[in-house]
């Protein structure tokens, strides 16, 4: 314990560097900072991010898009955590890590493809991605997390997992067997909470009666930590730590991101029907990549011209990655059977031939 | 009479209920304010306030256990889960509880809650969306699995299942949410749980089915008129307990039958009929009673579901099929 | 918040009253004490409990009794709590429970019946006993207790509910669910933890990484509190409190009582096979009932000779009880049919037909 | 050789596996220092160490959810719960994830992991100790399901489900963990899931069962041998994906079927093989193909249990009346 010891979410505590206005305050002793080639590619990532969303969102009112789950107004949270991860460390994500993907080398093709409904989309080996695919389940998937890192040290390896999840998830019984078994097991995984503060209309107040989700991690012997998480350096910072933490075998370590989803549920949601625009607006203020704008700003590491070439270059690449999707092969009869078994079982063989008489 | 929609019958049908009855509490996630994700629960808060309407963190397993407690002590919890693959978390309180507090306290206490949940493909939905898993529900004993295919049964099945005093599963095909209008009495209604409906009588062949898919089944009834074959269509209805009588009466008149669903075939629901029918009317039977079913995959997602659904064409092939069949 | 404040589990804290001797300390400002009368029923409850489970053993090693799960060492616990709660409260119990039961007016021979294998000793109409039944599958039952509590708020009652598991069943994942669903409800509900450091052979330090289950509470947002669970004082004097509290509707408590399994598991368990009989015998020590006969000895409540003349209509009571459950008719086939619904369907009529052929 | 029981067949299956392969972990409640509560581990954590066999808390949710990401990590987790009625907590671990993971990556990720659990009646248990649950496995896209019904079997078809590159759920028949002694090779052999096996051949009726209800059907083949009828005796010992291959070609040669089982009868294991008889066999059957399960009930606790279990004079009965049915 200890590490965050500065920041007991039971003291109400949150880990903050980079304020709304782009300043960046001095971290704690020993608290990693982001550089600023890191800052750039960190910028890069986030405003594909939002691109992507922005043309899945027209596309889907276009009639070209099924339901599209939006990043927007959380981007930070994992693109922030992948940054301080090596890339061969797991990522086991939940849905709005988009972010954290794009960083991974996923193209957005593929991404993209996932959604428009195409297994192919999770096509992800693990020697090229070390990554799970989106589970849909909520809640479901931290426990895979904790049994990855399990193996890992079983193995005799180093890589440490980060699995991420919505506040709402950590309401399922799963999500206390996975922090209740990483406690017992030490395993070197991070539980990364996206506190959106909604799931579908359901607000964190309501969801549980505990002030914070950080504070929820002692009640498995382990350390939560509440941080801002519209804050691209508070999230690299806590996630290193947490990782050298994990890394050390140390064990598990909760993480409370503070972020907002400016965007509905998803494209057949209509949040009118359930929160106030003030509350929206109050949080656009805080959104994570205009204050790393103006940080860049201010440093003179970007101009806003580069800015406006930064989105086009995204906008266009967006465009150019769906038209690749909707230029590719439907899933055929045959892959919807393949792909339940290595070898395809008499019984499954003979339902094949007969559907396609 | 009005004229409804699917999906605003089960609505209706948790108005007429909840006005009648005061014991009757409507929750599940985002039922309230938001009226839930199909929008089945719109208004309830509203008019009959958040005690009897309300939404619940995201907790299937919690929300069908407290509502096998809320049974127990003397209400008649309506739950929602929001798509049916999500009820497995809950399937240890359904299957070892809801369904044996009964029978483990020799009738002492009993759990007469409501499991509404939308099931099956065709709506374009990502994973764990489009399952069919009635016949999970069917084969666990203690159960009641519902499933309506038009307006006017939805309200009036609801209704009964509310009033059942026993755990009902009353599965909702999505597909068929908004698909078909029809009228539906304004009043209450009850419509009995346990008995299929011979929707159209015919001699040739009996084809049985349930749910979003009865709309393949009526047009290959009507194609197949056309062709001058006489197809007698059951709705089943109840999945358990089924109405194995209606059934092998047609089939007994026929000789020859198709049922015909979407979820996987082994170990489902066509085989069970199947098996009942032999049972049955194994000496009046013509033709070999045949399945068109899901095959035992997984539902795809919207690129390559189309290789699921069982499409009218299919039904009519399928039956050509069992009636050219000469013994 | 703030009832046990003085016994923040956090800080170690732990609320106990009768110690080892059988003396009995004062306890805090507004906190409760059992009565002369009350520990004298206390005692002979906890004594036939003791005699049950001792006849109950023997009885399975004479073959006559199937897998039977004792509660030696933990009498004072469901006794205590019981005690402090109105015969209306709702009980909902998980298997060791057996002084609460007594306590409820079950019947003797009525608890035989369940473990000798026959339904009808799970027949507790709510308006005799308002008592859920032993419930096998571990940690599901929690959750049914605050529908129970949410009902009893909804029908206007002010009936409060306790629910009992032991510290492996907060392992599961429903235990989660129904902490998170109290909290948030604040429901009127009491989890009473049974830590008897085992779970079959798994130890308390082994079932989770926290410190204690009580800490728990405060992830939920309500409190916990750890007492000792072989002291019948502070047994009721917490249960009472969190009662009174459930009662104002000021929600959930979640009481750790420390206590331990003397016994086997089960008659079908062998402990020596995980662990050290001098942990056993430490244990002994602190036996609940040898306690308690100090205090009413001292106080000559009770004396020597009382003390034997209870024990032997105890065991009297326990063996007669048995002579009616081995008179007791078996169930029948009919009775394995009829009480699936209220109303038997034609399948299974049909069923039922062809079975009796 | 040596002669042991199916509970130590199992036990010497998992150590052969474990020694062969660094990949093989085992774990789940009370399966280390214990060596599990039916001793199917024993001597493993001691033999192997803490980190190849070990216990784990509360948590079957958790046990099989670990599992999947270990078994995508490379590993190949055995795990264990307690009795198959437990694993209704897993449930959505093992349909929506085990089986689901290499369809929904394309093959790009796949969890070959194990869960044994005991599973059946008959063993004088409390509730939830004698479930017959196979049909809602076998029900599940992307599963297979085996249950042995000897030692010898039990041992290869282990060794076969850990090799196995998908997820297998290993039902071990309690009642019949030590009721059978046989002789079982020393070294180590995989037995081919997906493979019935013809026990006894036979002309008259084909018999089919699995796990521990296999032991009343040899004994009704034998009774009926005596009076002269000649049966073919089949152990189905995988549920899913079953071997229709072997039945139907059994019920070709003998006109006649009767499948025997413990579990719910409707949407059960033998309705299944009944429809499949019925595709492939309708023209050679001479008699209606006859189902002798477990009714649509829960398994009664010990005093009522026999009226549950279905006795050799049961099937002997059920048999002769297949036998004397006159087409
Ligand atoms: C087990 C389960 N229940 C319900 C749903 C439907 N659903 C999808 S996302 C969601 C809300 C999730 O909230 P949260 O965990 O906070 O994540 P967020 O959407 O806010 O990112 C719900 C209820 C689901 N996918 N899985
Ligand atoms: C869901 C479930 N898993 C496993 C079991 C088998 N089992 C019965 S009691 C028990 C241990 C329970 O430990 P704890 O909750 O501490 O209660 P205790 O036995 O110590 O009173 C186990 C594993 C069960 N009954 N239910
Ligand atoms: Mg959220
Ligand atoms: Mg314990």
């Amino acid at each position: 314990m200890g590490m965050f010891e500065c920041f007991d979410p039971r003291e109400g505590k949150i880990l903050s560097l980079l304020d709304e206005s782009g300043t960046l305050h001095a971290p704690p002793e020993g608290f990693p900072l982001l550089g600023d080639e890191q800052a750039l590619t960190a910028y890069r990532t986030m405003v594909m991010a939002r691109a992507v969303d922005e043309w899945a969102l027209s596309l889907n009112r276009q009639g070209r898009m099924p339901t599209y789950a939006l990043n927007e107004g959380q981007e930070a949270n994992s693109t922030g955590a992948l940054m301080a991860l090596r890339p061969d460390d797991w990522f086991v994500p939940a849905f709005r890590e988009l972010g954290g993907m794009l960083l991974r080398g996923l193209t957005l093709s593929q991404y993209y493809l996932y959604w428009y409904g195409n297994e192919e989309g999770s096509k992800l080996p693990p020697e090229t991605f070390a990554m799970m695919p989106i589970a849909v389940p909520v809640g479901s998937h931290m426990v895979h997390a904790v049994g990855i890192a399990w193996a890992e040290r079983y193995k005799g390896t180093d890589r440490v997992t980060v699995t991420f999840m919505g506040e709402g998830a950590t309401s399922e019984g799963d999500f206390h067997e996975a922090c209740n078994l990483a406690g017992v097991w030490k395993a070197g995984v991070i539980f990364y909470v996206q506190n959106n503060h909604w799931a579908i209309s359901l607000p964190w107040e309501k969801q549980s009666a505990s002030p914070t989700v950080a504070e929820k991690a002692f009640g498995y012997g382990f350390e939560g930590v509440r941080i801002d998480g519209n804050d691209i350096f508070a999230v690299y910072a806590a996630v290193k730590l947490a990782a050298e933490r994990a890394r050390r075998g140390e064990g598990p370590t909760l993480i409370e991101g503070l972020t907002y989803r400016l965007g509905a549920h998803t494209t057949s949601d209509d949040p009118s029907r359930y929160r106030k625009e003030e509350d929206v607006k109050r949080w656009r203020q805080r959104d994570p990549i205009i204050r790393l704008e103006r940080f860049l700003l201010d440093r003179e590491i970007l101009t806003g011209e580069d800015m406006r070439t930064i989105r086009d270059e995204c906008v266009t690449w967006a465009r150019e990655s769906f038209e690749v999707v909707e230029r590719t092969e439907d899933p055929t009869l045959e892959d919807t059977f393949r792909y339940l078994y290595r070898d395809m079982p008499p019984i499954l063989q003979e339902q094949l031939a007969r559907r396609k008489r | 009479m009005k004229v409804l929609t699917l999906l605003e019958a089960v609505t209706d049908g948790l108005r007429s209920e909840m006005a009648a009855d005061q014991s009757v509490v409507v929750f599940g996630q985002d039922v309230g304010v938001e009226g839930g994700v199909f929008r089945a629960t719109a208004g309830l808060q509203k008019d009959f306030g958040e005690s009897r309407c309300f939404d619940t963190p995201l907790v299937e397993s919690g929300i069908v256990g407290a509502a096998i407690g809320m049974a127990v002590a003397g209400l008649r919890p309506v739950v929602e889960i929001q798509f049916c693959g999500f009820a497995l978390s809950a399937f240890n309180q359904i299957a070892n509880h809801a369904a044996r507090i009964r029978n483990r306290t020799r009738g002492a206490m009993t759990a007469p809650l409501v499991i509404r949940t939308p099931y099956g493909g065709g709506i374009r939905a990502p994973e764990h969306h489009s399952e069919s898993i009635e016949a999970l529900f069917g084969h666990t004993p203690g159960l009641k699995v519902v499933v309506p295919s038009t307006p006017h049964d939805a309200k009036g099945l609801l209704i009964s299942a509310i009033r059942d005093p026993d755990p009902v599963i009353f599965l909702e095909p999505a597909r068929a949410y908004r698909a078909i209008r029809q009228q539906v009495p304004e009043q209450s209604y009850a419509l009995e749980i346990g008995k299929a409906k011979v929707e159209a009588p015919g001699d040739d062949l009996t084809l049985v089915s349930y749910g979003a898919q009865m709309i393949e089944a009526r047009q290959a009834r009507a194609a197949l008129a056309a062709e001058g074959r006489s197809v007698e269509l059951i709705d089943l209805r109840t999945i358990y307990p089924f109405d194995a009588g209606t059934v092998v009466e047609s089939v007994r008149k026929t000789g020859r039958l198709l049922v015909v669903h979407e979820g996987p075939q082994s170990f489902g629901v066509a085989s069970e009929l199947i098996a009942t029918a032999l049972d049955k009317a194994f000496d009046a039977l013509l033709a070999p009673p045949a399945r068109l079913t899901g095959p035992d995959v997984i539902v795809p997602l919207p690129r390559g579901e189309r290789h699921y659904l069982i499409s009218a064409e299919q039904v009519i092939a399928e039956a050509r099929k069992v009636l050219a069949y000469e013994p």
